[in-house]
């Protein structure tokens, strides 16, 4: 399986926190791909990044959400939030990587 | 109960709608349309119109056994042709310059020197104290090569301050040279750059365009010239304008001569006066002169010029379509658009093209064609139905386009069909004045495919019926408005990074041009424009009482080009000032703007038979 | 032997350069410029001079100790002002559109119905037999309850045919439906939406535009509009052209108008003739009365207009600057620009932007200032040495601009600087004619911020002067040309997808407006075109003999302007069919558009020094 | 070490190949990362295109120059030449890759 997606590796979290963030994802209209990971969220998404065939990947645990390329240093994602924290953040850090894979300008976190 | 078929046989299109009707009281039942087939008002007309009509009534559900009687428009007799002609031409006597733009030059700035084969830099037949050189490197030379013969030279003290190459390696050596030099490459015929010769190579930093080269001063500072030797030379700044890199090789003699090619003069006989206008003064002089002897009765072009031979080929091609004899193809209306054509520069050394000028003209010709007669006995013969043959086009197209929810008279229906721009204004009930005005969704093709280099018409067609979108990678693309479109499987490989069609079922056409998107946008724009915005101005003005635009309520665009996504908005556009409510029509608040004179046909005759 | 520096006081920059003079002979040493302190031609310049001069000294490796005498220009006592008018505006009377184009709509297709609240769906306050109707979704609802009660009230026989949310959730709320529906998001202001209304929701296909609501005939057909209610609409239709979705809702009385600002009109008084023209006739009008009356002598606006107010604020600016009582404040010139200025809708509900028409004018003012000899006195006090003012500005200009290599006589120099742009007219050696117009560089840089909403000058300037690029990955960009550009380290993600400026140090400013590249540089283009091409053309009419611009053989530009990166090009392409040679001037052969005064100012003191 | 670079994974080749590949990148000033691999040439460019923080793979070995991306199927890369071969195309081939990065139109080969 090899279409264009983002990749969200998954360690922990509540639920909402995923479904935000897939939510931002589809309205904006960019596959992705969930996948079960073990790690602190930036390890895992900066894992999920560099195997994602678009470059961008998403990684959630039971404290953080984060945004990260392969191209940035590990440990410094281009977003982290809050995993347990207001939705509509989290929709937009959905929206954003799904921007990163359009070219289209981020949005403003709410 | 009557079941009545309405047929309108167009230059391109033969539309067809099927109505019961009862007393004064008509139901519409099902449309349908297809290509016409042979020259509008001739036999060979039947076959499309049976297409069209069978097409109508399957949509109906009825047979062509239940029809009571077949409606056919008059057709009026006027139908088109197309001419251009390039009016400058640019050469270079000598091999003088190479402004071409490859992709990766090499090396940043200016260089100026004595032209010197590779060859000789490697013999080190140039020495220490000689003036600074700039080397040409043929395709036999491998960069690594290439950059330890420059190096070496260097460090024996010879000055090298640029180099032409032959391959596409110019950053290869550029990146091993010890002192980096200005470096444009892909100069395909490189054997032909003059060797001995003072010369210049710029290349401009990312996104900039070279400065010196492009400015007459500039080239006069770099090879010392005189006024008299700089005015020679200000065609070769002027062409070099807007490239990234850019050489010069001062050649004794040599020159870029920018040439007019004398085109001839266009004789307009007016009713009442006569015009002379010379055709390398553009299109604005010449539908300026039209203006002044309307009506038109007659156009000839200057026997022996260009204009002449194409006046003459658009009579020939009429006449041949028509069966009448040349001389009696009398010219009604013409449409004058300035364009442009790309062509290879002749003595050019990297297959340079320049942009030369050139002047379209849409004729419109009125023929002595035999009455629609012909057409309608046949067409009872081909299904056995009686047709009768009912009223003007014009009149029709504005009985049916009435039909259109929101509108009333006084009102103008522009049709925008193939060949013309036709308008037709009811003032009240009866009163319907028309003008045929020549150009329209043909020459907008025609004007899209020159100016882009597209020969293949059906592709210049898509251009010109389809949005765009530049495929950004393998599995996006980037529409004309910003948005992006994802694919779950890769796309050709050749479409990447490329332009392409969106054709309304979701195919992808891919257009084989270097241009960007936006440059193709505005081409395809700019000839709808030039066509049917002053088309629809031109049209209203001849039929509108006193010429006063302003005095007409309503415009109803109707016709194969108003389907168009944009040529609607664009006409709008230009009637924006003119207090008009302008839109695409809606016959029978159903079809959009087409089978209005179809519809009118049907109308018509139902009040026929109710004043009857 | 004599150390002679030339200083030219212009009115945004202040120039010099250093010169050994010898008999006849003169070397140029150095040069220097810094920005003019204070309005040109009074005492404050002395600052601006004098850093100029110890820039021009420490390029020439001197002192001022050295210096036998400093060269002053006679400055022109002209300065110039700028104002722009709106004088259209938009107005939706009551909630009737919403044509804003969220990036991601759900569904495609029209939708009609009549307007009702989310909750009323809820609640099935609708039954299955009533009018099909469009739901307005408020914030509060998540988009998974949202596409339940939807798809239950379908499920209910209750025709639902359209939504419009608040939230960015169309497409959430879409992809969740049994039957897709047209929905727009993003609607800022939805509890405005007024209920119980008929309304109709459509979204294209993507990359397409509204087809059936941006079309007057269309509305008609969807709302069933008599003619005199579509020409009441027909102002929607048009604000609703080229968006990818929109919503009319109607309501009763509601309305959108365009209306007309009276601006009020202007009088210009010539020497011999008086002309009126109205404003809201725009820049082609204003410029063509001008023609009509040269020389002008004053320009007035109607008292309580707004074109009065609008010169009486460029008056008082000028006469607060010079000190002059405001009533003898005279106009010399005119330049008029048509431009456009977005701004918010009033009554809209989701922000619209509408482009309102506006007009800008630039103003050339001749003030009765003092002489130079008071900066001259000034400037010997500071300096210690000996200031010589010397011969009128343009014919210094002509003397600077002549030792550009391949120039001659007749040479037509023009002068593109931050307020105006003077040309100045050479046929032999001493007969110079000159003309200042109105309108330069610091008039482009206002119409582009205005055009694009750029408050900040600076950045306006950047716009203006560089470049542009697209940031297309966090470590690429793509450059105006097409090429790309790569990075090692990551660009700043806010620059991410926007379009930048690249400045000459290598700098990028992100452009914080919504407009693509293309957008934003054909504003930049057509700003240069407006102001630099009209008025290299209008000056060179009113210095050449009989207003033949042909009679000339070369122009050279000369000023701060001619150092931008496409000005001359633009320039050069206007005077293109006058068979004049254009270019950036090269002074001294090392200054390029720079210094040219200043060296007139030394080549006219060697010249009369051998003659004397 | 994860600047942006076009992935050329390695297994074996005569040395020529390598550096036309090279050259046609370097040509279109797109950076590399030569990286030593084991596995035919196919599968080690996917494997390249995979990691490459700019999604663009090259796999060499002694018979192959393949050209591949992560979004394709592994077996099927977008560009397949003769590794012993005109240089010309093998050049073209790294002309192709850098300009798969930058998004200009690919260049025929020779
Ligand atoms: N969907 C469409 N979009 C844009 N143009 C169209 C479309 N369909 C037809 N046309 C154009 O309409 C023109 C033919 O118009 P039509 O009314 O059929 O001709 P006629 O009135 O001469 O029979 C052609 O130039 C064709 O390109
Ligand atoms: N490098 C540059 N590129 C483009 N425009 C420039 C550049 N430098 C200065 N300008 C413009 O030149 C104008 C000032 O011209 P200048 O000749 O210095 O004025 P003045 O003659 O009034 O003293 C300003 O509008 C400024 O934006
Ligand atoms: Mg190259
Ligand atoms: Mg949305």
């Amino acid at each position: 399986m090899s279409g264009p997606a983002v990749f969200l590796h998954v360690a922990a979290g509540d639920g909402t926190a995923l479904r935000e963030v897939r939510a931002g994802l589809e309205e904006e209209g960019v596959p992705c791909r969930v996948i079960a990971a073990v790690g602190d969220a930036v390890a895992i998404a900066y894992n999920a990044a560099c195997t994602s065939p678009v470059s961008v990947g998403i990684g959630l645990d039971a404290d953080l959400a984060c945004l990260h390329l392969p191209q940035l240093p590990p440990d410094e994602p281009l977003l982290r939030l809050p995993a347990v924290h207001v939705p509509e953040r989290l929709r937009a850090l959905g929206h954003n990587a799904a921007r990163l894979v359009k070219g289209a300008p981020l949005k403003e976190l709410p | 109960m009557n079941l009545i078929v309405g047929v309108d046989i167009g230059n391109s299109t033969t539309e067809a709608c099927v109505a019961m009707v009862e007393g004064g009281d008509v139901a519409y039942l099902g449309s349908g349309l297809a290509a016409t087939t042979g020259v509008k008002g001739t036999a060979p007309n039947v076959t499309g119109a049976g297409r069209a009509i069978a097409h109508a009534l399957r949509a109906a559900g009825r047979a062509m056994e239940e029809v009571d009687a077949i409606l056919l428009n008059e057709a009026t007799p006027v139908i088109s042709g197309l001419a251009m002609e390039t009016i400058t031409e640019t050469i270079i006597t000598e091999s003088t310059m190479i402004g071409h733009n490859p992709q990766t030059p090499g090396g940043e700035g200016l260089g100026v020197g004595v032209t010197v084969a590779f060859d000789a830099l490697a013999r080190q037949a140039v020495a220490p104290g000689d003036d600074a050189v700039i080397c040409v490197i043929p395709a036999s030379v491998d960069f690594e090569e290439a950059a330890l013969v420059l190096n070496a030279a260097v460090a024996r003290g010879v000055a090298v301050s640029g180099a032409i190459a032959q391959r596409d390696d110019a950053r290869l050596i550029a990146n091993r040279l010890a002192q980096p030099i200005p470096i444009v490459d892909e100069v395909t015929l490189v054997e032909r750059v003059p060797l001995g010769m003072a010369a210049a190579v710029e290349v401009a930093a990312p996104g900039r365009t070279v400065r010196t080269l492009a400015n007459s001063y500039g080239l006069a500072t770099v090879f010392e010239l005189t006024p008299e030797e700089t005015r020679v030379v200000a065609p070769v700044a002027r062409a070099l304008m807007g490239t990234r890199s850019a050489v010069v090789v001062r050649t004794p003699g040599g020159d870029v001569t920018d040439r007019r090619i004398p085109a001839g003069t266009l004789e307009l006989h007016g009713e009442r006066a006569k015009k002379a206008v010379d055709v390398n003064g553009g299109a604005a002089e010449i539908m300026d002169a039209l203006r002044r002897v309307q009506p038109l009765t007659d156009v000839v072009g200057e026997a022996g010029s260009h204009v002449g031979g194409m006046l003459a080929g658009v009579r020939e091609t009429m006449a041949d379509l028509t069966g009448d004899p040349v001389d009696t193809v009398r010219i009604r209306d013409v449409l004058a658009a300035d364009t442009f054509v790309p062509r290879e520069v002749r003595g050019g050394l990297a297959g340079e093209f320049a942009l030369e000028n050139a002047v379209a003209l849409a004729a419109m010709v009125r023929t002595s064609r035999g009455p629609i007669e012909q057409v309608a006995r046949a067409l009872t013969e081909a299904t056995g139905v009686e047709v009768i043959v009912g009223g003007v086009e014009a009149e029709m197209a504005v009985r049916g386009a009435l039909t259109t929810p929101g509108t009333a008279t006084p009102v103008a229906v522009l049709d925008l069909g193939g060949g013309s721009t036709d308008a037709a204004l009811a003032l009240g009930d009866d009163e319907v004045s028309t003008y045929h005005a020549a150009g329209a969704g043909d020459l907008v093709t025609k004007l899209i495919g020159s100016e882009l280099g597209i020969e293949d018409r059906e592709l210049a067609e898509h251009v010109k019926t389809c949005p765009l979108a530049k495929v950004e990678s393998l599995f996006h693309v980037r529409l004309e408005d910003g948005t992006v479109q994802y694919f779950e499987t890769a796309l050709p490989a050749e479409t990447f990074a490329r332009v392409v069609a969106l054709t309304e079922d979701g195919g992808m056409v891919p257009i084989p041009v270097s241009h960007g998107l936006d440059r193709i946008r505005r081409v395809r724009r700019d000839a709808k424009r030039r066509v049917f915005a002053v088309n629809a101005l031109r049209a209203l003005r001849e039929v509108a009482q006193h010429g006063n635009v302003r005095g007409i309520d309503f415009v109803v665009l109707i016709g194969g080009s108003a389907l168009d996504f944009e040529i609607p908005e664009l006409v709008a556009e230009a009637l924006a000032d003119h207090g008009v409510v302008c839109g695409t029509g809606n016959v029978r608040a159903v079809e959009g703007p087409r089978n209005a004179v179809a519809t009118g046909l049907v109308e018509s005759y139902v009040r026929e038979r109710v004043l009857a």
